[in-house]
C-alpha cells in the first residue's frame, strides 16, 4: 500500500486537464483538438477513480461514470474523425479556422 | 528455481540498501527466465514451421545444421544480429526505433497470464483474458509505427492493411472468448480452468463455433496466411517490416512468433482445459506443464497447416469475412449461450 | 333503460364513423346501418319513456355525470339528463328521425352521395340527442354547434348548386350572430356560478335571488343572451332570414332539421333554462313579444309565397312564434305541447311536399294542380296536416294552439290582450295560407300538364312514413284532452297544476280557423274572389310581402354602409399601423439587433471555448471574493 | 517507494501530455498520447482499479489512438506543410489555461482535503484504520459488482447502460454515414 495524498492525484488531473484545455484551444488541425479532448476526459477520470477511491467507498458510482465516460469518448472519437475526413474530402483541409461557415 | 534467484538477489539489494526496491526484482526475474525459455522455444517454433511446411510440400525441409536440422534457427538468428544495420535516410527517427520495440514488448508481455500448470504463472490476474487482449493490441501502433516512419509507400501501405485487419479482427476474436466468460463466470484464466476441471468437459465441446472463431481471428491478428495480406511478399514485398533489418526485423519476427504462442496458449487454456489432462489419461504420471506445452503445439501446428491449407484472400474479402460473417456468428453464439445460461443454468 | 340512456347519442356517431370509414361505397349497407340505429335509439327512447312513468312524479329527473375535464375551478362535465322534459324531445327526435331516414330511402334513391347523406343525418340525430340529453351548458352548447354543422352539411348537400352552397353560408352565419349571445351567457355562467350543470345553476339562482345575492335584472340579463341563441337557432325575429333559404336542401332535411327538430332547439333551451327567464318579467315580456311578433310577421309573409317548401318554411317561422310566445306568457307546458305535435305535422306537411316534388319535380305551386286523383295518400296525409296546422277540432294542433291562446290570454304580461289578439288574427292567417296552398296543389285544373302527365304516387317507403304521422297528427292531441290531461301532468315547470280547458276560447279559435278556410276555398276552390285583381289592388302590400318586408336588402345595404366602411378603417389601419409601424419595425430592430450580435459568432470554435472558459474563470473569481 | 513511481508516471504524463499539444508532427502527437493514455491507466492501478486500468489501455491505446492515427494518416497531405499548427489565439490562450489551471488549484487548496483532517485523505489512513469501510464488492470481485452496478434494475445505472448501447450504435452508424464517399 502506498500512502499518495489524494490531492496529488487531483493535482495531476488539474494539470492534465489545462493541457488538454491548452491544446483544444491553441491547435489548428482538427484532429490535435480532438486529442487534447481525449486529454480532459482522462483528466476527468482521473478525478473521478481518485474520488471513488478516497472517499466514497460504499458506492460504485465513480467506476460507473468513468466506464460511461470511457464509451462515450470511443463514440466521440469515432463520430468525431468521421467528420474531420468528410470535411477533409470537402474542402482539403482539417484545420478548424478555416471551417466558419457559421461565421455571423 | 525462480524464487530461488529472487530471493538471492532481495538480499543482494538489502544488502546494498535498496531494499525498498525488492519489489521489482520478482517481475524482473520472471521476465529474463521467461525471455530465456521463450526465445528457445521461438527458435524450435521456425524449425518447426518450415518441417511442417516441408513436409505439406513432400520436401524435407532443413537437415543440414544439427539433427534434423534443429540448429538451422540458431544459426540464422547468428546471421541476422550480425548483419549490417540498414536505415532509410528520410525515416521518421522515434517511431522507427521505438515500433519494434513495441511489437516485441506487447505480445511478450502477453505471456505473463498464461498459466502453464496448476497455478504457475506470472502473474494469476483476476481479469487475465482482458488482460491479454488489451496488452496485444498495442501491436497496431507498432505496425502503424513502422510502416508510417520507414517512409516507403509499400511499407505504409502493408501498415495500414495490418492495421485494419487487426482492429477488425479483434471484435470476433473478444466475442469468441464472451460466452465462456459467460458460462465459467471469471475472466481468470487458472478459475476458467479449474471451471472446466470442476465441469467435467472443456469448452471446446459447447462451444465448438467459438473455439474455431477464435483461432481464425488469432490467425489474422497474427497475419498469417491466409490472412497475410499486410505481408504479402508477392504484393507488398515485406509490408510493415520492409525496411528493417538486423536485429529490428528480429524483433519483429520474433513478436510475430510470441503472438502466435501467445493466442494459442490462450485458446489452450480457454478451450482445451489449459493443464488437464487428455480424458481417460488423468492417471497418467504426467505433469500438467507438459499436457500443456503438447496442447500449445497442437494448435500451433493446426494454425501453421492453415498456411498451406488456404488460398491467400483479397482485401475485401477478408474484411467482409471479418465483419459480415464472423461477428454475426459471434453475436448470435453470445445470444443462444446467455438464453441458455438463463433457462438452464450455469451447467452449458 | 335510464342506465344506458348515454348510449343514445353514442350509437348514432358510431353509425356516422362506421359509415364514413367503412361502409361508404355501399348505399344499402351505409342506409341500413344508419336506419336500423335509429331504430335502437327509438327503442331506447320507449324504454325510457316507460322506466321514466313508472316513477313517482317526484322521483322523475336523473342526472348523471361523467367528468370531462378539469381547470380549476371549473370541472367540465359530460352527463345525461333524464326529465319529462328530455324524454319528450327524446322521442320527438328519434321518431321524426326514423321516419325520415326511411322516406329518404326512397327520396334520395339514385343520389351518389347516398351514404354520406345517411351519414350526416346519423351525425345530425346523435347531435341533437346529445344537446337534448345535455345536463350543463357546455355540452348543450357543444351539441348546439353540432347541430349547427350538421344543418350546414345538408342544406349544402347539393353544394354544386349556387343557391345551396350561399344558403348554407348563410344559415352558418346568421346562426353565430345568436351563437354568440348565447357563448356569451354560457360563459358568463361559469364565471359568475363555477359550473355549468343545470341543476346547480337553477339552486343557485334561486337561492341567490331569494337572499338577494343576485339583481334579478343580471339574472335576466344573462336569461336573454341565451335567449339570442334560441333566436339564432329557432329562426325568430329579426334572425330569421335563414330558415327560408335553408329549404335549398334535400325535403327529409327540412322535414327534420328545418321544421321539426333542430329549430325546435331553442323552444327546447329556453325550457330546459326555463328558471333563468321566470326571475324577471321583463325577460319573459321580451321573449313573448319577440315570439308573438315572429308568429304574425312570418304567416303574413307566407300570404304571398309561390314556393311550396318556402310557404311551409314561413309557416315552421310563424309556429315556432308560437311556441316562443307561449313560454314567454309562461305556458311551458302548452309550448312543449304545440312542439311536440308541431313536429308530427309540419314534418309531415314538408314530407308531403316532399312526395309531391319527388312526383312533379317542381317547387312553383302555380305549375303544380288537381294533383289529387294521381297522388291519392299524399293528398289524404296532406289535408289531415293541414287541417291539424290549421287547429281543427280535434286534430292535434286544435288541443296545442287552443292551450298556447288560453296561456297567452290568461297571463300576467304587461300587453296581453294585445298577444292574444295577434295570435288569433295568425290562427286565422294560417288556416287561409295553408288551404290557399292545398287547393292550389291539390285542387281544380291542372296548370302544368307536363308535370302533371309525369305525377306518380311515391314508393312505399316514402308514403308508410306519411301514413304514420297522419295518425300521429289526428291522435297526438288526445294526449291532452280535457280531464285526461295526460301531457300537462308530464311535462310541466315547477308546480303542478291543473289547467282548466277553456271551451269558449277553443270555440272561438276554431272559427276563425273555419273562416280563414272558408276565405281561403272562396278564393281559389270556388274562384268567387280572384286573387290576381286582389294583389293587383292592394300591390304595395302585396308587393312587401312577396319581398318578405326587405328584410334581406335591409341586411345587404346595412352590411355595405357600415361593416365595409368599419372594414375599411380596420384595413387603414391594419396597412399603415400594424404593417408599416409594428411588423416592419420589429422587423427592422430584429436586423439590426442580429448584425449587431452576429459579430460575437466568428465562427471559429476555438474561440467560443476561449469565451467559455474565460467565462468560468471570471464567474469563480466573482463568486469567491 | 511506490510512490516513486507513481511520481515517475505522474511525470510521464504530463509531459507527453504537453508535448502531444505542441509538437509539430501529428503523428509523434498521436504516439505520445498513446503512452499518456498508457499512463493514466497506470494511475488507475495505483487506485487498485485494474479492470479499469485494462479498459483505458483496450479502449484509449487499442482502438482511440489507432482511430486518431488511420484519422491523421488519411488527412495527412496538410500535415506537412510550412503554415502554423498554433492559431492566433495563442496568447489569450495562455491565460485562459492557466486562468483554470490557477483557480483549481486554488479551489483544491479550499477544500476539506486540503486540511488533511478528512479520515479518508489517504490510503494509508484508510487501510490503518481499525475497520476499513471497505466492502467486498472491491478488489476481487470488481468487475461483478461493476457489471450489477451497470444492470441493476433499482436504483442502478440500468437506464443510462441501455442509453449509452443506444449511442453507441448511433454513433456507430453516423460514422459510417458520416465518413462515406457519396456513390458518383
Amino acid at each position: 500500500m502506498n500512502s499518495i495524498p489524494v490531492l496529488h492525484f487531483l493535482y495531476l488531473s488539474i494539470i492534465l486537464f489545462s493541457i488538454g484545455l491548452f491544446g483544444v484551444l491553441i491547435r489548428k488541425n482538427a484532429i490535435s483538438v480532438l486529442m487534447g479532448v481525449e486529454l480532459m476526459l482522462n483528466a476527468v477520470n482521473i478525478n473521478y477513480l481518485a474520488f471513488a477511491k478516497y472517499w466514497n467507498w460504499n458506492t460504485l458510482t465513480g467506476p460507473v461514470f468513468v466506464v460511461f465516460v470511457i464509451t462515450i469518448a470511443a463514440a466521440e472519437a469515432a463520430v468525431a474523425l468521421a467528420i474531420i475526413i468528410s470535411i477533409y474530402r470537402q474542402m482539403k483541409s482539417t484545420n478548424v479556422d478555416e471551417v466558419h461557415y457559421l461565421r455571423g | 528455481m525462480v524464487h530461488l534467484i529472487a530471493n538471492l538477489l532481495q538480499q543482494a539489494l538489502g544488502a546494498v540498501g535498496l531494499s525498498g526496491f525488492a519489489f521489482i526484482i520478482n517481475p524482473i526475474v520472471s521476465a529474463v527466465v521467461m525471455f530465456g525459455g521463450i526465445s528457445v522455444f521461438v527458435m524450435f517454433l521456425v524449425w518447426m514451421e518450415r518441417k511442417v511446411s516441408a513436409h505439406m510440400q513432400s520436401r524435407i525441409g532443413p537437415n543440414r545444421v544439427g539433427v534434423f536440422g534443429l540448429l538451422q534457427t540458431v544459426a540464422d538468428a547468428l546471421k541476422l544480429t550480425t548483419k549490417e544495420d540498414i536505415k532509410p535516410v528520410h525515416r521518421d527517427k522515434i517511431p522507427y526505433y521505438i515500433a519494434p520495440i513495441i511489437a516485441f514488448v506487447a505480445t511478450f508481455a502477453g505471456m505473463i497470464v498464461i498459466p502453464f500448470d496448476k497455478g504457475v504463472s506470472v502473474q494469476n490476474l483476476n481479469i487475465g483474458i482482458l488482460y491479454v487482449i488489451s496488452i496485444t493490441s498495442f501491436t497496431v501502433i507498432a505496425i502503424l509505427s513502422a510502416g508510417w516512419s520507414s517512409n516507403n509507400k509499400f511499407a505504409l501501405l502493408g501498415g495500414f492493411r495490418s492495421a485494419a485487419q487487426i482492429v477488425s479482427y479483434e471484435v470476433p476474436l473478444v466475442m469468441s472468448l464472451v460466452p465462456v466468460i459467460m458460462t465459467a463466470g471469471t475472466l481468470n484464466l487458472n478459475n476458467v480452468v479449474e471451471y472446466q476441471q470442476k465441469a467435467g468437459y472443456w469448452f471446446v465441446v459447447p462451444q465448438f463455433i467459438a473455439f474455431l472463431i477464435f483461432i481464425t481471428s488469432a490467425t489474422a491478428e497474427a497475419n498469417r496466411a491466409p490472412f497475410d495480406i499486410p505481408e504479402a511478399e508477392s504484393e507488398l514485398i515485406g509490408g510493415f517490416h520492409t525496411e528493417y533489418s538486423g536485429v529490428k526485423f528480429a524483433m519483429f519476427f520474433l513478436g510475430e512468433y510470441i503472438a502466435i504462442i501467445v493466442s494459442s496458449a490462450v485458446a489452450v487454456t480457454v478451450f482445451l482445459g489449459g493443464w488437464l489432462p487428455l480424458p481417460f489419461l488423468g492417471s497418467l504420471p504426467i505433469p500438467g506443464f507438459a499436457w500443456f506445452v503438447a496442447k500449445l503445439l497442437f494448435v500451433i501446428y493446426l494454425i501453421m497447416a492453415f498456411r498451406w491449407t488456404f488460398p491467400r484472400l483479397r482485401v475485401d474479402q477478408l474484411m467482409d469475412f471479418g465483419w459480415k460473417v464472423l461477428i454475426p456468428i459471434s453475436i448470435l453464439n453470445i445470444l443462444i449461450t446467455g438464453f441458455c445460461i438463463l433457462f438452464f443454468g450455469k451447467g452449458v | 333503460m335510464i342506465e344506458y340512456s348515454w348510449l343514445i347519442p353514442t350509437m348514432p356517431a358510431l353509425a356516422y364513423a362506421v359509415i364514413i370509414l367503412f361502409t361508404r361505397r355501399s348505399k344499402v349497407l351505409s342506409g341500413l346501418i344508419s336506419i336500423l340505429t335509429m331504430a335502437a335509439c327509438l327503442g331506447l327512447s320507449v324504454g325510457i319513456l316507460i322506466e321514466v312513468l313508472a316513477k313517482a312524479p317526484a322521483d322523475r329527473v336523473i342526472s348523471i355525470s361523467w367528468s370531462w375535464l378539469e381547470i380549476p375551478p371549473w370541472t367540465a362535465h359530460v352527463g345525461v339528463l333524464i326529465d319529462p322534459l328530455s324524454v319528450n324531445m327524446l322521442l320527438v327526435v328519434t321518431l321524426i328521425s326514423l321516419l325520415v331516414q326511411i322516406y329518404s330511402w326512397g327520396y334520395m334513391h339514385g343520389e351518389v352521395r347516398f351514404s354520406s347523406y345517411y351519414s350526416y343525418l346519423s351525425l345530425f340525430t346523435s347531435s341533437m340527442l346529445l344537446l337534448v340529453l345535455s345536463n350543463n351548458f357546455l355540452q348543450i352548447f357543444v351539441g348546439w354547434e353540432l347541430v349547427g354543422l350538421c344543418s350546414y352539411l345538408l342544406i349544402g348537400f347539393w353544394y354544386f348548386k349556387p343557391e345551396a352552397a350561399d344558403a348554407c353560408k348563410k344559415a352558418f352565419v346568421v346562426n353565430r350572430v345568436g351563437d354568440m349571445g348565447f357563448l356569451m351567457g354560457v360563459i358568463t355562467i361559469g364565471m359568475v356560478f363555477q359550473t355549468f350543470d343545470f341543476a346547480e345553476v337553477e339552486k343557485m339562482v334561486s337561492t341567490g335571488v331569494a337572499n338577494g345575492t343576485f339583481q334579478t335584472g343580471f339574472i335576466a340579463g344573462i336569461a336573454l343572451l341565451l335567449f339570442c341563441g334560441a333566436v339564432g337557432k329557432s329562426a325568430q325575429f329579426p334572425l330569421h332570414v335563414w330558415l327560408p333559404d335553408a329549404m335549398e336542401g334535400p325535403t327529409p332535411v327540412s322535414a327534420l332539421i328545418h321544421a321539426a327538430t333542430m329549430v325546435a332547439a331553442g323552444v327546447f333551451m329556453v325550457a330546459r333554462t326555463y328558471s333563468l327567464f321566470l326571475v324577471d318579467q321583463h325577460a319573459m315580456t321580451v321573449v313573448a313579444f319577440i315570439g308573438g311578433f315572429t308568429a304574425l310577421f312570418a304567416a303574413s309573409i307566407a300570404l304571398a309565397q309561390d314556393d311550396i317548401k318556402r310557404i311551409l318554411a314561413y309557416s315552421t317561422l310563424s309556429q315556432l312564434g308560437y311556441m316562443i310566445m307561449a313560454l314567454g306568457v309562461g305556458g311551458y307546458t302548452s309550448g312543449m305541447f304545440h312542439l311536440t305535435t308541431h313536429a308530427c305535422f309540419k314534418a309531415l306537411l314538408f314530407l308531403g311536399a316532399g312526395s309531391v316534388i319527388h312526383g312533379v319535380h317542381n317547387q312553383d305551386i302555380w305549375k303544380m294542380g288537381g294533383l289529387w286523383k294521381k297522388m291519392g295518400i299524399t293528398a289524404a296525409t296532406f289535408v289531415i296536416a293541414t287541417l291539424a296546422i290549421a287547429g281543427i277540432f280535434p286534430l292535434a294542433g286544435f288541443w296545442s294552439k287552443d292551450a298556447i291562446l288560453a296561456a297567452v290570454y290568461e297571463s300576467q304580461i304587461p300587453g296581453h290582450i294585445v298577444l292574444y289578439f295577434a295570435a288569433v288574427f295568425t290562427a286565422f292567417l294560417t288556416a287561409f295560407y295553408m288551404f290557399r296552398l292545398f287547393f292550389v296543389v291539390f285542387t281544380g285544373e291542372p296548370r302544368d300538364h307536363h308535370a302533371h302527365d309525369h305525377a306518380h304516387e311515391s314508393p312505399f317507403t316514402m308514403t308508410i312514413p306519411l301514413m304514420i304521422l297522419a295518425i300521429l297528427s289526428i291522435s297526438v292531441g288526445w294526449l291532452n284532452l280535457p280531464g285526461f290531461d295526460a301531457y300537462s301532468k308530464f311535462v310541466y315547470h315547477g308546480e303542478f297544476h291543473e289547467e282548466v280547458f277553456n271551451w269558449t276560447m277553443a270555440w272561438a279559435s276554431l272559427l276563425v280557423a273555419i273562416a280563414g278556410i272558408i276565405l281561403s276555398a272562396l278564393f281559389y276552390y270556388w274562384k268567387v274572389f280572384s286573387a290576381e285583381k286582389t294583389a293587383e289592388t292592394f300591390k304595395p302590400i302585396y308587393l312587401l310581402l312577396k319581398n318578405k318586408y326587405y328584410v334581406d336588402e335591409f341586411y345587404g345595404w346595412m352590411v355595405k354602409k357600415f361593416v365595409f366602411g368599419l372594414a375599411s378603417i380596420c384595413t387603414w389601419f391594419d396597412d399603415n399601423v400594424v404593417d408599416d409601424g409594428m411588423v416592419d419595425g420589429s422587423g427592422w430592430i430584429t436586423r439590426k439587433m442580429g448584425s449587431l450580435f452576429s459579430l460575437t459568432q466568428t465562427g471559429y470554435v476555438q474561440n467560443y471555448a476561449l469565451v467559455i472558459f474565460g467565462a468560468v474563470a471570471v464567474i469563480y473569481l466573482m463568486v469567491s471574493f | 517507494m511506490a510512490n516513486t513511481i507513481f511520481y515517475l508516471i505522474a511525470g510521464i504524463i504530463i509531459c507527453s501530455a504537453f508535448l502531444v499539444v505542441t509538437l509539430r508532427n501529428l503523428f509523434h502527437c498521436a504516439l505520445f498520447l498513446a503512452l499518456a493514455m498508457f499512463g493514466v491507466s497506470g494511475v488507475f492501478l495505483f487506485l487498485n482499479f485494474e479492470f479499469l486500468a485494462i479498459v483505458q489501455v483496450l479502449i484509449y491505446v487499442g482502438a482511440v489512438t489507432v482511430l486518431i492515427i488511420f484519422g491523421i494518416m488519411l488527412t495527412r497531405n496538410v500535415m506537412d506543410d510550412k503554415t502554423r499548427v498554433l492559431n492566433k489565439q495563442v496568447f489569450l490562450a495562455i491565460i485562459a489555461a492557466a486562468a483554470v489551471m490557477t483557480i483549481s488549484f486554488s479551489a483544491v487548496g479550499k477544500s476539506v482535503f486540503f486540511e488533511g483532517d478528512h479520515p479518508t485523505i489517504t490510503m494509508a489512513e484508510t487501510s490503518a484504520a481499525p475497520d476499513p469501510p471497505k466492502p467486498s464488492s472491491l478488489g476481487q470481485n470488481d468487475v461483478y459488482a461493476l457489471g450489477l452496478e451497470l444492470i441493476r434494475p433499482e436504483k442502478g445505472y440500468a437506464f443510462s447502460f441501455e442509453f449509452v448501447s443506444v449511442l453507441l450504435l448511433s454513433a456507430l452508424v453516423g460514422a459510417i454515414v458520416v465518413a462515406r464517399k457519396e456513390k458518383s
